[in-house]
């Protein structure tokens, strides 16, 4: 009779298929055996690059984990009220380095595990004589004015005092900050306040903040050279995009697009980038809360960082949080505890091996077997992660190689001790009598609130850094190796400067000099082709209309009628 | 119930015939059917199966129409009135029109004719504002009544419209057959044949489509339209038809042929047909009605009859001048 | 010309004699034999002006752009579109003036300025598409099939660009959809015929709200999903609450374009299969659903395109993944618009590729989807293809014989039951 | 029988005639189909009063808190310091439809009027497909495109405009420095002029469709009465078609303005959020209700949550308001009356 379909059919058909691969793929992962429940969370942008390689490593051996790199702040409030399973984030709930605006909390117990290092980078785009000026140097203080607004001018006095013999344009500073909440932004915020309360103040004078705390929120509104980008991702692409920017977020996203960094003065005065060496360097000054008591156990105090006198630190260096939950609730169950457990697990361990390649610097060990115990309190860690710990903890202790292998630490050594502060870099311009006493402390290294042990010399064995590359010891490695990709930037290894291929290829350091050989000079090439174009064009207009005319008359007179003589008209 | 003949063994096939025809039309008991047809095999029955057995064409509620010479009934309308909303456009309008006759319902635009033919098959109450006063009488049962279901009234009063309406997404063999479906009459692939074949041919239509039963009705012409309406409306063999405007969108010379087709159905079913055109109520039918609306007041009958008398002889000076083209 | 062939062949018209009465004339039998077709009259302007003169002002006005901009320096290089248009219209203008008068140059001016709109927006749309696809190739190298059958689950940041692909995000729109079209379809079509078949004031208040309803956000829809089912029921993202999202914003559409598509079958459609004794179900289910299919088929595939390209409901409902999931009722599932969305949004060129390839692959399915409603929706109920007139052709000659045999066996029996009815007798 | 008959009425009581019950007593198959549809409709109906109640009533909690009036007039977005208001948001969504209007509307006329007046045949089938096609492209290939091809080639524009029309306020650029020989592009980015020519591409199908059907049901009577007067096309295009299609042109633009109010991730991809009211169009930085809700529900606590469905509720009260105008007026029209006849 009359047909009566709709196109439903489709869609079942659509479902059925769904249905069919769904167990095929089923079938599949039941070959390993590792923990089966998927976990997702959310948060931090900053170590976002970090937790995504540790995700597709985990996938690959059939751990699912999902994770959304929405910033800090909804990774923390997703986490507190239930939506995700794990948060990432670089500030805790509370303390005095939490955001303020935070205001909702979990309802169960929860634990921070630190989970990678970093620097806060100052990536810009700044064209200098036509090309993209890849040596920019910036004193704290001047990034304390350029960041709250002070400092609006590239050629401003605070910034060519530390770029001398650099003619810096006379152009508006477009700083590029996020305009959602962001650990990053906590972090940096934080660091402006404890170094540049004043600045800080006057930010927030005009911005409209607290100025007694840092926040997951850049008060920009009413700063006319101020633009806000969503996520670092955003942030990042839009100073790629347009010249005369800057932004603060992790190195890793800088090395990702393959954008310079500004090289920061630290407080011995030399100028440093963010290598997975320099944070570890800084960070060895980091004070870390071991008081097993608190919420906040293990969260991180700077203050000493950023004043620390190394001439290898970089300042702005600091770690990122995975926070865990410490009972089950809702919708975490102890299935994906296990996977959870098993996710923390390889990323403290395996995990960090790829931290410098990316931008970001491994953890220490302490803290690694800091964050190990409180991956236990993770409920449902299976066995299997259990014991990858435990034996990891017991090769430590008998200074033999451990299950973990973590690139920071060398059977036998302290497990405060980084094996990657030994092999830092100094700065070229630290001479052998500036490099002294920071040659002897090697090895002895202040954990904040943790052990710190004595000796350990210096090994002149290749080192491994994170990419896996290994580099002579004698030569100095520089910022991590370039990642795999299109457009894989170089790296100075001197200066740890980074940039694309061309830009390096100038390698002068008086960017006036570099300015002779502009981009898109004009040749006769494509004029010449235009003239012969427009010539062309011309000759059209005088050819085409009765060509045209007398064809299609001709033809037209072919299909009806007799042949038309002269003009139709008439 | 076409297979019933097969479930049904007591007492005799012959015997189950009677009784339906005796249920359905009050009449004697048929003699047997002829012997030789009941050996046969017949070609129809339900899905294609043939078997040998008892003729059931009685048993069919789709030809049990088919059964009597003539289905036409008297349908009489009394005391009609009709208002939409609150405005009265028919007054006590009383008419009865006589079994397999043609009655044509004449008067100028807006007089009720069409509202008062609507009413007939209950068609009037689509309209929301529409209600009504009066009593419409079919087989001596008022199809107003409470207990009358809407449908069954109009099962048994076709409708042919203004305008040609075959349903577009069906063919020339659905559209004829489309009442059986859409009153949910089962009926065999032999029924339907038959049916079709029947229907279009009392529409004088079939022999004009029988060979492109399958394409769409509305591929036909305006006219052929028409008449696929027509046959549409006899398929289910109903006792009355009525006829709005039917030709009133159509050429002269298919106008000439529904007028045939109307001419041939007469005395087989009871036409009531609504007409502007005064030469065609002329030709077709044996009793005219003349509706008339004075200004601001419902429409009435003013005069009906004998057509060659409401014609040549009419009692009313109005109708007098109406149908001399006087006014209109 | 006109006048030497009037001459020939045709009598000059007569006028009736003055005072020979009111007589008529019969000119065909006058009619001298036609010897060859006479020459038509031509009524449209000629060729030199309808393409010769545009052509010309075009390439003037090029040849100016490029003379003004590549070759002198005098502009930069993006005016030259704009400069030659400008030129274009005043060549044009000055040219038609030669020939036409005041209106006659006004009504050409307008027409280029209509044209160009015209051209505009579609040059727009090549523009859009042109450049999508265009940024998607690079995958097409590099990354072959497997784009459509491997998800991001084992692409990290450092991976290549020829791994990873778009199934998982695949796989999500078609569930996220597919759920969205079980729920919109039937309760649209049900309320829409509600709207239309049964009326009455509750009907209209329906009808108003569904008006309002298709002013909501998307963005707002999804904030409503997210504030309600999510953080109320589900607490997780997953792909059943973006499908709800998308529901809340199609349902509104896909009612409004049904009512649109019902309201055009014809009243007395309804009524004749009302006057056949037919039920209301009988009369939506036979005649106007069956009238309608193709309207409503396309208002059906319309709105799936619309709601596959919804990305902000999704981006608040559910929940980005990198891994494939297929089931929609757990864990976040991620669809086309959101991957691309979340792929473009990453600084790293890679990334930028593969979130214009899902774009591609979004506005592929859109033009498909858009290809097949416009194939369906060009079929009226009742129009058919010359395949199935031919079919039907065929068929009904088949059937004829079978017909006519059904009809002759079954009167036959009719008749013999008639004749041997005393009250009938054999009348017919 | 050749009588006719002459019915008598009793003038007295013409009316005594009452209405009869002719309640219609349905099949049960019917009844059911009119009990099911009627709940379809009642539940398409009440999912659409919870979407409306609940959004009022959670917006209500953010609108009481700081008061209607501060809610209007603020224009900081601050949601966690209790200090926050639409003022600086609808302003930006209102301009940037506005301009998409303004880029929208001539491009839009043109092509209809070029589609039924002009264009014949195949072309016509074509633009008309093409404008379709235009209507159903999503939302995210637009903003990526305007991202990231109409965003670099319309900085130069913007920075024209600027440069010689700066005077005019709108077009000022605050830091803009016409001297300098080298341009600073990122004054002219992610502003509302560029979010609004991506929308304003957006609606161009909603508003071309809209103007099409409404022309195209300009009577073929008039126009060739038109012609008969010895008018040109434009000439009856002017006299005949536009009056005719006024209604479709006024509706199609309302109905896009409501699109362009809601737009959002063409617009989350490209603008910069800023909280103040920046009428500068040129500039970096602009806002929408939608953007900003795309961005901030993520870490939204409840009363934040509460604001942003304030937020979210006004801009959905103003698409309505639009919207209703927009369609009583086509249903005014001569050309939208016809329609629903």
């Amino acid at each position: 009779m009359t047909p009566r379909r709709l196109p439903r059919r489709r869609t079942l058909l659509a479902l059925f298929a769904a249905v069919a691969l769904l167990t095929i793929s089923a079938g599949l992962g039941a070959a390993y055996a590792v923990p089966t429940a998927t976990i997702s969370g959310n948060g931090s942008t900053w170590a976002a690059g970090a937790i995504e390689d540790w995700r597709a490593t985990v996938k690959a051996q059939g751990v699912t984990v999902n994770y959304t790199n929405d910033g800090s702040s909804s990774g923390r409030k997703n986490f507190a009220i239930g939506l995700s399973d794990f948060a990432v984030s670089e500030i805790p709930y509370s303390g005095d380095t939490a955001d303020p605006q935070d205001s909702q909390r979990p309802s169960f117990g929860y634990g921070l595990v630190p989970a990678v290092a970093g620097g806060t980078s100052f990536m810009y785009n700044l064209p200098v004589g036509g090309q993209r000026f890849t040596k920019l140097r910036l004193s704290q203080q001047a990034l304390a004015k350029i960041f709250s607004g002070q400092v609006t001018r590239w050629n401003d006095p605070v910034i060519a005092a530390s770029n001398p013999g650099v003619a810096l344009p006379a152009q508006r500073i477009t700083v590029v900050v996020r305009s959602d909440g962001s650990g990053a932004t906590a972090q940096f915020t934080l660091w402006m306040l404890r170094q540049f309360p004043g600045d800080y103040a006057k930010l927030c004078a005009k911005a409209g903040c607290n100025p007694k705390n840092a926040t997951s929120y850049f008060p920009y509104q009413g700063l006319s050279n101020f633009t806000a980008q969503s996520g670092s991702n955003g942030v990042t692409t839009y100073t790629s995009n347009t010249p005369y920017t800057i932004n603060y977020d992790e190195y890793s996203y800088a090395l990702g697009v393959g954008f310079p960094v500004a090289k920061v003065k630290n407080a011995a005065g030399f100028y440093t980038v963010p290598t997975d060496k320099a944070v570890a360097v800084a960070l060895t000054q980091a004070k870390i809360n071991m008081d097993k008591t608190s919420q906040n156990y293990l969260s991180q105090d700077l203050s000493k960082v950023y004043a620390y006198g190394d001439p290898r630190t970089y300042p702005i260096s600091a770690y990122s949080y995975l926070v865990i939950p410490t009972q089950t609730h809702g919708a975490f169950s102890t299935g994906k505890g296990a996977t959870l457990g098993y996710f923390a697990t390889y990323g403290l361990c395996e995990g960090q091996r790829s931290m410098g390649a990316l931008g970001y610097s491994p953890l220490p060990m302490n803290l690694v077997l800091a964050a190990m115990d409180q991956v236990l309190r993770i409920p449902g860690v299976d066995a299997a992660t259990k014991k990858t710990i435990s034996a990891t903890k017991a090769g430590v202790k008998a200074g033999t190689s451990n299950k973990c292998n973590n690139p920071t630490f060398k059977p036998g050594d302290s497990p405060a001790h980084n094996v990657l502060t030994d092999t830092a870099p100094f700065p070229d311009e630290c001479n052998a009598a500036c490099q002294a006493p920071w040659i002897s402390k090697r090895g002895a290294t202040v954990g904040g609130g943790g052990t710190t042990t004595g000796g350990g010399t210096t090994t002149g064995g290749g080192t491994t850094t994170g990419g896996g590359t290994t580099t002579g010891g004698g030569t100095t490695t520089g910022g991590g190796t370039a990642p795999p990709g299109s457009t894989a930037p170089t790296c100075d290894p001197v200066t740890g400067q980074c940039g694309t291929p061309q830009a390096t290829a100038g390698g002068d350091l008086n960017p006036t000099a570099a300015s002779t050989v502009i981009q898109g000079q004009k040749t006769w090439g494509p004029a010449v082709f235009a003239i012969v174009l427009s010539v062309g064009f011309l000759l059209l207009l005088v050819v085409a209309p009765p060509l045209v005319s007398r064809m299609l008359d001709t033809r037209a007179g072919a299909r009806g009628g007799p042949p038309t003589q002269g003009p139709a008209r008439g | 119930m076409y297979e019933s003949s097969e479930q049904i063994e007591v007492p005799s096939d012959r015997d189950v015939e009677t009784q339906v025809l005796e249920l359905e039309r009050g009449l004697a008991a048929p003699p047997a059917p002829d012997p030789q047809a009941r050996g046969r095999r017949r070609p129809w029955g339900r899905g294609g199966a043939r078997r040998a057995g008892s003729v059931d064409v009685s048993g069919s509620n789709v030809l049990r129409g088919f059964l009597g010479g003539t289905q036409a009934a008297e349908l009489r309308a009394e005391a009609i009135t009709a208002w939409f909303g609150d405005r009265k456009v028919l007054d006590r309008v009383s008419l009865t029109m006589p079994a397999g006759q043609v009655t044509a319902l004449i008067g100028p635009s807006g007089c009720g004719k069409s509202t008062f033919l609507r009413i007939l098959n209950r068609m009037h109450e689509l309209i929301p504002s529409a209600s009504l006063a009066g009593q419409v009488v079919l087989d001596g049962q008022d199809i107003y009544a409470p207990g009358q279901r809407v449908t069954d009234a109009r099962k048994k009063i076709g409708m042919v419209f203004q305008k040609p309406n075959p349903f577009p997404a069906m063919s020339i063999y659905e559209n004829t057959v489309a009442a059986l479906d859409l009153t949910g009459t089962k009926a065999s692939r032999e029924e339907r044949d038959f049916l079709v074949e029947e229907s279009l041919k009392k529409a004088s239509l079939w022999d004009e489509v029988k060979d492109r039963l399958h394409q769409p009705g509305g591929g036909l012409s305006g006219g052929q339209q028409q008449r696929l309406c027509i046959a549409r409306a006899m398929a289910l063999t109903p006792e009355i038809l009525l006829m709005d405007e039917p030709a009133s969108a159509l050429d002269p010379s298919s106008t000439r042929r529904i007028e045939e087709t109307i001419a041939d159905l007469r005395g087989e079913v009871t036409i009531v047909i609504v007409t502007h055109n005064m030469q065609q109520a002329h030709r077709i039918s044996d009793q005219c009605a003349f509706f008339l609306a004075e200004h601001n007041a419902p429409g009435v009958i003013v005069e009906y009859g004998d057509t060659e008398a409401i014609f040549s002889n009419p009692r009313d000076q109005r109708t007098d001048d109406y149908v001399n083209g006087r006014f209109g | 010309m006109t006048t030497r062939m009037t001459d020939e062949m045709v009598p000059a018209p007569r006028t009736p004699e003055t005072g020979s009465g009111a007589g008529t004339f019969t000119p065909r039998d006058e009619l001298p034999p036609l010897l060859h077709e006479p020459e038509r009259v031509r009524t449209r302007p000629p060729l030199l002006e309808r393409l010769g003169l545009p052509l010309g002002s075009i390439a003037a006005a090029v040849a100016l752009g490029l003379m003004l901009g590549p070759v002198l320096g005098i502009i930069g290089f993006g005016w030259v579109p704009v400069t030659a248009f400008f030129w274009m219209l005043v060549t044009y203008i000055a040219l038609t003036r030669l020939t036409e008068n005041g209106p006659a140059v006004k009504d050409r001016f307008v027409g280029v300025l209509l044209a160009s709109a015209g051209m505009i927006v579609v040059a727009l749309l090549a523009l859009v598409i042109g450049f999508v696809g265009w940024r998607a190739l690079k995958i097409v190298g590099s990354l072959r099939l497997s784009f459509f059958t491997t998800d991001m689950g084992l692409t990290g940041p450092l991976s290549p660009l020829k791994e990873g692909g778009a199934l998982h995000a695949i796989v999500g729109t078609l569930e996220q959809i597919g759920i969205a079209l079980v729920i919109t379809i039937p309760l649209g079509i049900a309320t829409a015929l509600f709207l239309n078949e049964i009326g009455g004031r509750y009907a209209r208040l329906v009808r108003t709200v569904v008006e309002a309803m298709t002013a909501l956000p998307s963005v707002v829809a999804g904030l409503f999903i997210y504030a309600s089912v999510i953080l109320l029921f589900t607490k997780q993202f997953n792909g059943f609450a973006a499908a709800l999202a998308i529901t809340v914003l199609m349902l509104p559409i896909m009612i409004r374009s049904a009512d649109v598509v019902l309201r055009l079958v014809p009243g007395n459609l309804r009524e004749a299969g009302l006057a056949l004794g037919a039920g209301q179900w009988a009369v939506v289910r036979m005649v106007v659903l069956p009238t309608v299919r193709s309207g409503l088929t396309t208002a059906i595939i319309l709105a799936t395109a619309h709601g596959i390209g919804e990305t902000a409901p999704v981006l608040l409902t559910s929940g980005v993944t990198s891994n494939l999931n297929w089931n929609p009722f757990n864990g976040p599932q991620i669809s086309l618009p959101l991957a691309a969305l979340e792929f473009i949004k990453s600084p790293q060129p890679d990334m930028k590729t593969r979130g214009f390839a899902v774009a591609a692959l979004l506005l592929l399915l859109v033009l498909v989807l858009f290809v097949v409603a416009r194939l369906l929706g060009g079929q009226q109920a009742g129009e058919i293809t010359d395949r199935q007139r031919r079919r039907r052709a065929t068929q009904s000659v088949r059937d004829m014989s079978r017909i006519e045999s059904n009809h002759a066996e079954i009167a036959a029996h009719l008749a013999a039951l008639r004749g041997s009815d005393p009250t009938q007798g054999a009348s017919r | 029988m050749t009588t006719t008959y002459l019915p008598d009425y009793p003038a007295s009581s013409l009316d005594d005639a009452v209405a009869r019950d002719i309640r219609v007593a349905h099949a049960p198959v019917d009844q059911a189909f009119r009990q099911i549809t009627r709940l379809a409709g009642s539940f398409v109906l009440v999912i659409m009063v919870l979407v409306g109640t609940f959004l009022s009533v959670k917006a209500v909690k953010a609108i009481k808190s700081v008061g209607v009036w501060e809610f209007l007039t603020t224009q900081k977005w601050s949601p966690e310091t209790n200090h926050f208001g639409i003022a600086a948001l609808l302003t930006a969504t209102v301009t940037i439809a506005l301009i998409a209007l303004v880029v929208s509307l001539p491009l839009s006329l043109g092509a209809s009027l070029f589609i039924t007046e002009v264009a014949t045949g195949r072309l016509r089938g074509f633009l008309t497909g093409a404008i379709d096609l235009m209507a159903a492209v999503p939302s995210v290939v637009y903003g990526l495109w305007g991202l990231v091809f109409l965003q670099s080639h319309m900085v130069p524009f913007a920075r024209w405009l600027s440069t010689y029309f700066g005077w005019i306020p709108i077009f000022k650029v605050d830091g803009a420095d016409p001297s300098n020989p080298l341009p600073n592009d990122a004054l002219y980015t992610s502003s509302a002029f560029i979010g609004a020519l991506v929308v304003g591409m957006m609606i161009i199908p909603i508003q071309t469709s809209m103007m099409r059907e409404a022309f195209s049901r300009a009577p073929q009577g008039e126009r060739e009465g038109a012609y008969a007067l010895g008018a040109t096309k434009w000439g009856m295009i002017r006299s005949v078609v536009i009056p005719f299609g006024k209604g479709g042109i006024i509706g199609g633009t309302m109905l896009g303005l409501g699109r362009a109010l809601g737009e959002t991730i063409a617009l989350y991809l490209i603008l910069s959020p800023v909280f103040d009211i920046n009428l500068h169009i040129l500039q970096n930085g602009s806002n929408s209700v939608a953007v900003t809700i795309a961005l901030r529900y993520g870490e939204a606590n409840d009363f934040t949550m509460s604001a942003l469905m304030a937020a979210g509720l006004s801009l959905f009260l103003l698409t309505m308001a639009i919207n209703f105008t927009a369609s009583a007026i086509i249903a005014r029209s001569r050309s939208g009356a016809e329609s629903e006849g």
